[in-house]
């Protein structure tokens, strides 16, 4: 039996953690950067949405949260993959997509990541070992677990980091994941970002469970820690050391890391400010955004300075501004665009492709 | 007569039959508290409380099966899916134990239950959230699919799916919410429409246009577009309901006109267009003049991004084509 | 927080408890002439089964596991109501079905309790709260849920029992019922019969946890117990416990009841005697069987004699030859019956029936 | 030539694979020490062991969705379902990630996964365990559907499928799993059937019979009726696949023959067989004497009694008849 923590919320000081202590001043500053590029990214992905015909569907933005993708995605070597859900801007930056093939894909262009066939929930980069965005809530985590499957199948030491919601712990598909994981002991990493609602629903009217969402672990024998995502370097050491389990003792864990959306549900929400009142987002926004924390460290530790700080902003600014030039530019995709990528054999022109009818339009 | 929006439509569809049989009970995700994602729902908890308006979390296959479970014993619950796209992750409870309950058991139960929600494309959100399930459902024997096409219809048809005795499945659409159309008053009475008839939405003479659901409104405007530009006169024949289908209205169209073109949001193969060319053909094969021919969604997963998705679906040009195209 | 029980297996004697000692002598025969009844039945089916040409599909029996319906179904009051999977048979006998209409139903006929459609996995009888009988593994737990949401709705005081396997666990809706039991206070009770293998696999295999099964209610912050299925009265206290906190608190309960199958899986078990060892069988048979062990108990508190004894099973067996009997004289279902009993609107001749067509058999 | 059991034709296409390509994995419930509960595996855990042959527990949503994910590592599953009934547990997982992921991705990843097992009725199994899903899933573009008759046919496509790089879905029967038929030996190469070829399985000239899976059995026997007892010579053209379907083969002998009658064990209301008639009134339109008939599986879900339900499902004498009604 796995010994289950304390969950630990007391603000414990985390640099001391090997893994934290191994970053260099460099890697500080990068890790700000890459949350600074995320949150300027969705703050123009909101401005183009809300001018109006640039973009269509959803858009599920992802600030507040940046601590959690960069500080996850900055524990993966070669053999990690990562999976997660709609709400996967963060993430892609995070593992190093190009704003411009994000911000042309919520575009809708074919020069998007997925050109343009995705959209805002549906970002992919398999070549970076990340397997998207997915749109329906919870059906992510079995691919997930498959993910760990493959790599362990492959022998390698790796695992896979599969992000979800609050609200998708709901899903059965994540609960026959976790028994699967905790089985067959595979390197399986169960992320749930918790911001404390799925759309306008709080975690106490969706989730009936003991302490907290990560210890439903316990039922299936499972490690579990909850973690304060507010501070990047708890994120960092806490799922290091479920990542070290996974590549060492191949065993999964679930991993329930506290957060905050500063905005809706989605862009179309209607009840941003009715469900979580504006002190509560105004406290949050204030006193626990992961960004600000981050930098009143990097000050207090003499490694950031004021025109540092602007330096980035302004840098991650004019990468906003090229994507969205380039998003503009670009081709929208053609007729004949909607019927690739549907086969891979069909788009290989295979000798499979060959027989009978694929396509059923006239 | 007064207007209303499609959404308000439904509302009050669901506000009166709250009214008047206690055992309705409307559940979902955000349907309560948020008025629901697209505003169906909106004012409803405020009004009916706690116990007859149900948020429910993100478990479609558990709460859905419960809805079931409860219907068995009376409960009449008005389930909403978010998108209907989510079926999937509730597929079970909705064909095998809504549909099969009644007949396993050898007619001892019933389950009287509504799944609504909106069943559509053209929303730019991509291929998990945009399936037209209704021909999906429809070939499920024990099942009800109902598609309205209008605000009076979603009205009509989903006061009947309350009351119906048996499972009913309303698909509704997200881009018809908005649209405004002809209600009656309830002043005037109670108003339902019988789930199982068809309407003619446009008489004509030279063919006819079958459809259901939005692209009924693609096969208005093409036929528009038909007598204006081509001076040819096309019937426009909804079909409201895809289990029970109108079989007579449509063959009667069919011997009418003597050729027919379908319209249908759902991708061709094993579209409701397939059963219906499949039936028209079989019924009406010496009344024929040309082969029956189809306007489908185009033949992949549904695209995003919004340059393009429209071209994707059925559209009125696509229909006009079409039509032109006929030998 | 509901406090978890240690697990129990040491042996006790529940005849103390309230509810047994309200038990009187014809009470206790009662019990041990469903248990009886239900043995010969399945004997009796199994026979025909392995005759050939009487039945077709699947036949589970549920000789070993009596005690655990027998006993829930003592407990059950006017607004209390049960539900099943496939291994059905103990329970509809054991809630006051005919074995008349349930050997018909086998034979396929008319007569059968649901008219020969449903077949073995698929008894019901809704007049006796008992809503079957289901095949898809897990899928009757929403069902059962609903059932209890349908109690409390009405404002009744009852609570609903529903029966699973120890490999139907996990299914993913089982879990997402779990959590809306909990988080509805709902009187649910989940019971789990664990006869230690799901087909081939043991619950070793199929299953991770930490000290048991039941124990996952934890995760969802519910009650549960683990019960030793073989003695009938410590199935009724514990399973009244919550049965009471159900219809007083509405307050769900999952109940891990340990008991065993002297059959394989099905009656085409092809490795009924490799994945569990003969020994392990016998013993079980020996040493564990809960109707020998409930005689036992009622020959040394004198309640039973051996003739009574015999005579009960000579009625039981008379019973199931008359059902036999019934059976085969039936009639089989016609073509006509083959399109009944699909909509309750066709079968009623409904105004709503006559509105388009409903079935695409030309 | 050889005969071999349609599951033994099956297990070998499984073994010559697993030796072919270390990346092949069998997974499902019972697949390994069990040998399968319908015996198709028989042998594979004992030969191939823990890594290459894996039980699982019951949760279909859960490890059919884990295959997926492995699959787009490289991992080639060959996962079992038990019944394909129990599609209805994990359709999200087999209609969106399988089918939609690879076009959601704009063609960056792909989904080199075969699922399989019986689908079929006939079995006295009842409602919940006799769907015959192919239509259903061949609806969805990015899967692909086989659907395999015999023997021979089950080994060369299995084979195929395992080494397609899409997912493909392989529809067997249990109620074939027993037959018997020639597979050319292993030592005479390496044997493969393509997907999408139709194959026809009896030369005629008075009317085609096109069917799938057991429904070819029924087709062939009541085209020996027709021939014996009423001179009617029927030609039988065996579909193998659905998607990709081989609609050339379709056109050519309706063309030839001038009537079809479609023998599918799908229910009627959009089964595999609306699609075809659909199809093949559409573009063989002036070559048909008669409407295309069908014989499907009468529209109610699946009956146990044995007593009945192979009058529920096609069978030679529903095909005769039906033929016979011709006009
Ligand atoms: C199966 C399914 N049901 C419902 C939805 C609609 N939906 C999308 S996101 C969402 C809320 C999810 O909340 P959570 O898991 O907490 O993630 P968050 O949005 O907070 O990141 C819902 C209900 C969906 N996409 N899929
Ligand atoms: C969704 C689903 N998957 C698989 C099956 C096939 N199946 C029927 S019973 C069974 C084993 C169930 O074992 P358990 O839940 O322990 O119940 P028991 O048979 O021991 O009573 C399996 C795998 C099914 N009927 N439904
Ligand atoms: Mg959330
Ligand atoms: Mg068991």
């Amino acid at each position: 039996m796995i010994p289950t923590p304390e969950p630990n919320l007391g603000g414990l000081d985390f640099s001391d953690s090997p893994i934290n202590q191994s970053l260099t001043a460099d890697d500080k500053i990068r890790l700000y950067r890459e949350m600074v590029r995320i949150r300027r990214f969705e703050t123009t992905s909101l401005q183009y949405y809300q001018k109006g015909g640039y973009m269509g569907g959803f858009l599920h933005l992802y600030s507040g949260q940046e601590s959690v993708a960069v500080g996850c995605v900055s524990l993966m070597g070669e053999h990690d993959h990562i999976i997660t859900a709609y709400r996967c801007h963060g993430h892609s930056l995070a593992v190093g997509m190009s704003m411009k093939e994000c911000m042309a894909e919520l575009f809708g262009k074919a020069t998007g990541c997925s050109k343009g066939k995705g959209g805002s929930m549906h970002f992919f980069a398999p070549d970076k070992n990340y397997w998207g965005g997915h749109g329906i809530v919870g059906g992510q985590i079995p691919l997930g677990l498959g993910l760990a499957y493959g790599v362990k199948y492959k022998e390698q030491q790796g695992c896979s980091l599969s992000f979800m919601g609050d609200g998708a712990i709901n899903q059965g598909a994540v609960h026959e994941s976790y028994n699967l994981a905790a089985l067959f002991e595979l390197p399986a990493i169960f992320v749930i970002e918790n911001n404390g609602y799925s759309m306008g629903t709080s975690q106490k009217r969706s989730s009936a469970y003991r302490d907290c969402l990560a210890q439903r672990a316990e039922a299936y024998d499972m490690a579990w820690d909850i973690v304060n995502g507010e501070d990047l370097l708890e994120v960092r050491a806490k799922v290091h050391i479920a990542m070290e389990r996974a590549r060492k003792e191949s065993l999964p864990t679930v991993l329930e890391i506290q957060t905050y959306r500063h905005y809706g549900h989605s862009v179309a929400d209607a009840n941003a400010q009715k469900y979580r009142t504006p002190d509560e987002i105004k406290r949050y926004k204030q006193q626990h955004d992961p960004i600000i924390l981050w930098e009143n460290r990097l000050m207090e530790e003499g490694l950031l300075t004021e025109e540092q700080k602007k330096e980035i902003t302004k840098e991650a600014t004019a990468e906003c501004k090229e994507a969205v030039a380039f998003a503009e530019e670009s081709p929208a995709p053609t007729m004949e665009d909607i019927m690739k990528d549907v086969y891979w054999e069909v788009d290989n022109e295979t000798e499979a492709s060959k027989q009978g009818r694929h396509f059923f339009t006239d | 007569m007064r207007k209303l929006l499609y959404r308000h439509a439904i509302r009050e569809a669901l506000d009166e039959e709250l009214a008047r049989d206690e055992n309705v009970v409307v559940m979902g995700e955000e349907v309560a508290q948020y008025n629901g994602a697209y505003k169906v729902t909106e004012g409803l908890w405020e009004k009916w409380g706690d116990k007859r308006i149900v948020d429910t979390p993100i478990s479609e296959a558990g709460f859905i099966g419960m809805g079931i479970g409860a219907s068995m014993l009376g409960v009449r619950p008005v389930m909403e899916l978010m998108f209907w796209s989510f079926h999937s992750v509730a597929f079970d409870q909705l064909v095998n134990n809504a549909a099969c309950v009644r007949y396993m058991s050898g007619g001892l139960i019933n389950v009287p239950i509504v799944m609504r929600g909106p069943a559509n494309g053209g929303t730019n959100v991509g291929a998990t959230h945009s399936h037209c399930p209704e021909g999906l459902f429809a070939a499920f024997p024990g099942l009800k699919v109902v598609v309205p096409s209008c605000a009076a219809d979603a009205k009509g048809l989903m006061k009947s799916a309350i009351r119906d005795n048996d499972p009913v499945y309303v698909m509704e659409n997200t881009k018809l919410y908005g649209i405004e159309g002809e209600v009656p008053d309830p002043e005037e009475g109670d108003f339902t429409i019988p789930i199982g008839k068809a309407a003619i939405k446009r008489e004509g003479s030279d063919l006819s246009l079958i459809a259901h659901g939005r692209s009924v409104l693609h096969a208005l405007e093409a036929a528009e577009v038909l007598k204006n530009e081509h001076g040819i006169n096309a019937e426009v024949l909804d079909l409201r309901s895809i289990r029970p289908l109108d079989e007579e209205a449509i063959l009667k169209t069919v011997m009418k006109t003597n050729r027919a073109v379908l319209v249908d949001e759902s991708k061709p193969f094993n579209g409701v267009s397939s059963q219906i060319a499949c039936t028209i053909q079989e019924h009406a094969f010496d009344h024929l003049d040309a082969p029956v021919t189809r306007v489908c969604t185009i033949d992949a997963p549904s695209i995003y991004s919004p340059h393009i998705e429209d071209e994707q679906l059925p559209n009125t040009k696509r229909v006009v084509e079409k039509v032109l195209q006929m030998s």
